[in-house]
């Protein structure tokens, strides 16, 4: 079974050379630790950045250079800044390779919810209706399971959607799952350990199960 | 063409109870700190805030929700702030949440003339009820997209970090965010910069918002920039 | 009767301070150099340009810098360059307070043509199609009758339009003119020297005649 | 993520017949003069050109059209070329005359992701034949409108006067005009520059064109830069 770092050093191994990326709050913000230094890759910060760098260091902060998480970071050669509206732009024209976000719930269709519980205070969509609208390729990082055990893997989703039919693959704790065009959890990857049964067990949608499930090799 | 004025309140005077009113900003990267002062102090009710957000208890358009100013919100993300869950339980403040690249296209819109956008964001969820929804193909891809309007606030408040005398703005890094379009939106623009300079002293291939677009400046006082998420590392 | 100047002097007058405008190509053009010293106007180019200058001196010209009739101009302090997207956006965002344009016909109901002429080639509309159909305020500059003595103050244009009831005022060599919201031409001065009976026998569409009409005062 | 090329030729190698191609400029200023020249060197034909203008005979896009490589032009105003008179009226090329404010928005349309926008250029004439018309209010008014869709080039060829290998790109004065979004609504776009920097050494502030819209970077080689028609004053 993964933790958090464990899930992000996978997903990592999903970026490529040559890729322009958006990380998420979250397990995807530390997705950017675990990028191989020996490919180029330029992350997007959807209040404004292209080639946004690591956090500064201790007493080099900028209340002017922040990421969309609000925390303060720093530019590498290259950087570009620009407005909302242009970012959007570029997201929305499909100029973002990849975009890798948190859920609460996908669905075997693709659909994923992650801004809303209700009963609970809303604080926003913020920009992942947009993002996940428009990227052509979205992994979501989340847990298998809710806090209650119960799968966030689902046949449909039960809270509010961010987007419909957008989600290509999922990394958990567990597993490395795709979802298939005609619907469908599509079991790609088994997690350290973790057997092809504990998988089964954790998704409550349509898990598809093709020959042996190699596990995940990460590092 | 001379829109200097001598501070905030004067910037401010003709801002009314009941107006919609856009703020730039992001998080608290870039806000109009001295006009939000002012319009606390000036004590204006019932605004409609355009914002992506709406500032923290203490700071930002949070000095507004504490004073009960403002009657609702336009916004993307409200996480930090609990005067806000508040005012929005209780049900003195209504709140309309929409997304973020489709506020800041719609607050584009209007700077550039065009009464309606389309945009994929929030197609097949709650936000794209009694909307119109259209297919349109794209790069290549059929798919959906909703008509979403301009958004057209009676007057806009950006801070800068140079402006010059005839409106023209400069900012700095990521304080820029939605500043430029909220500048573009308004039908009044009122901008408070870092630096207030003559005209020629800013690059023309460098201006961000032409000056066409702004109404009032002035040069703003005493900056917090207050950090929302300090995070940093530790040199080794 | 006025010139060409002169047609350009009597437009100078309806530019006021704080003005942000356009001139369009011909007898427009010389308004910029009859706007009064002592008053405030900003010069809009659509290809670009806020505060567009005289121009340059022998010597001084930069391929770079052109106005929207390919001319070689200047800067003047306060300049703004950007880009023809956000340029045709201000000018539909209606921020450019008076568009100056020359015209082939202008209808009693303010229709304006003058991009084309069936049978000759056509160049292009460039940019007045926009212009006319977003402006606030549009003032036509042009001849009273064409070379063939037709009028070109009509009832309905017979060319092609540019753009529909746009046009609020006509300044010719014979007369100012206004368009009424309700339609018609409503004389509002002669040219010096003009009388009404020739600014009748020029016009074809419906002219309006109310009161003792003022001699023009230029200069 | 360096995306320099060495030069034109490399940089067009798979510019095809029958591609439809933008190219910024207006009228010969800001033109990608390099491309240009290596598009006729190389021959392609049949293109569908999108540009605000079509050069004049002996330079610019006239290039392109004396060797007859151009199918379809979509354009704005194309005044000054007699071969490009000669070519229309003997139909060996198509003309499509759009608003000068119209095409830019279209082109921006597809570098900003929407699919297509609304403006009131044309309405109620024969540019509006055949096209969608609605009303909207905006700025108070209500008037008409008319559906126009993003056009989305094959390859687009810019001229910038800097650019970082990365693809960023910086113009200067009004060079700028249509080639932002001309380089933004590209599928593949080229850029050529006057000045090819490396990666830091443009202030991230002044950016253009971020590189994530540029494909392929070049530096360019002698610059005519021509002017079209010269007016000066003389010194007094």
């Amino acid at each position: 079974m993964l933790d958090k770092n464990g899930i992000a050093k996978r997903i990592a191994k999903e970026v490529k050379n040559g890729m322009y990326v958006n990380l998420g709050i979250g397990i995807p913000t530390l997705v950017a630790n675990y990028i191989p230094k020996n490919i180029n890759v330029v992350l997007q910060s959807e209040n404004g950045i292209l080639n946004m760098g690591p956090f500064p260091f201790e007493g080099e902060e900028d209340a002017d250079l922040i990421n969309a998480g609000k925390q303060t970071v720093t530019l590498l050669p290259g950087a570009a800044i620009f407005d909302s509206a242009l970012s959007f732009g570029m997201i929305r024209a499909q100029k973002v390779d990849l975009t890798i976000l948190g859920g609460m719930e996908v669905s075997e269709n693709g659909d994923i919810a992650n801004w809303k519980i209700p009963g609970k205070l809303v604080k926003g969509m913020g920009g992942a209706m947009d993002l996940v609208a428009s990227a052509k390729n979205i992994i979501v990082a989340m847990q298998h399971v809710n806090k209650a055990g119960e799968s966030k893997l689902l046949p449909a989703c039960t809270l509010p959607l961010t987007g419909k039919k957008c989600v290509k693959r999922i990394v958990t704790e567990l597993a490395v799952v795709d979802i298939l065009p005609q619907g469908g959890f599509k079991l790609i990857e088994r997690a350290p350990g973790v057997s092809v049964d504990q998988i089964k067990r954790a998704t409550t949608g349509k898990l598809i199960i093709e020959g042996e499930i190699p596990e995940m090799v990460i590092d | 063409m001379n829109k200097t004025v001598k501070n905030a309140s004067e910037a401010i005077h003709d801002i009314k109870d009941g107006v919609t009113l856009a703020a730039g900003g992001f998080g608290l990267c870039g806000i109009p700190e001295n006009c939000i002062s002012a319009l606390v102090e000036k004590g204006v009710k019932n605004l409609t805030c355009i914002s992506n957000n709406a500032g923290v208890d203490d700071f930002g358009l949070g000095l507004l929700l504490k004073k009960k100013q403002i009657k609702k919100m336009i916004a993307s993300y409200v996480g930090e702030n609990a005067e806000f869950e508040r005012l929005t339980l209780s049900g003195e403040m209504e709140v309309n949440l929409i997304p973020q690249g489709t506020l800041a296209t719609r607050l584009m819109a209007a700077g550039y003339g065009m009464p309606a956008i389309f945009t994929p964001a929030g197609v097949g969820t709650e936000v794209a009820q009694g909307k119109e929804v259209r297919k349109f193909t794209f790069n290549g891809v059929e798919k959906e997209y909703l008509l979403e309007y301009a958004l057209e606030p009676d007057f806009s408040i950006v801070k800068a970090w140079k402006g010059d005398s005839t409106g023209n703005l400069i900012f700095r890094l990521t304080a820029r965010n939605f500043s430029p379009v909220v500048a573009m939106a308004g039908k009044i623009t009122i901008a408070e910069v870092e630096y207030l300079v003559e005209p020629g002293e800013l690059n023309p291939n460098e201006i961000h918002v032409p000056g066409i677009y702004v109404h009032r400046i002035f040069q703003g006082t005493n900056y917090e920039k207050r950090i929302e998420q300090l995070t940093v590392r530790k040199k080794t």
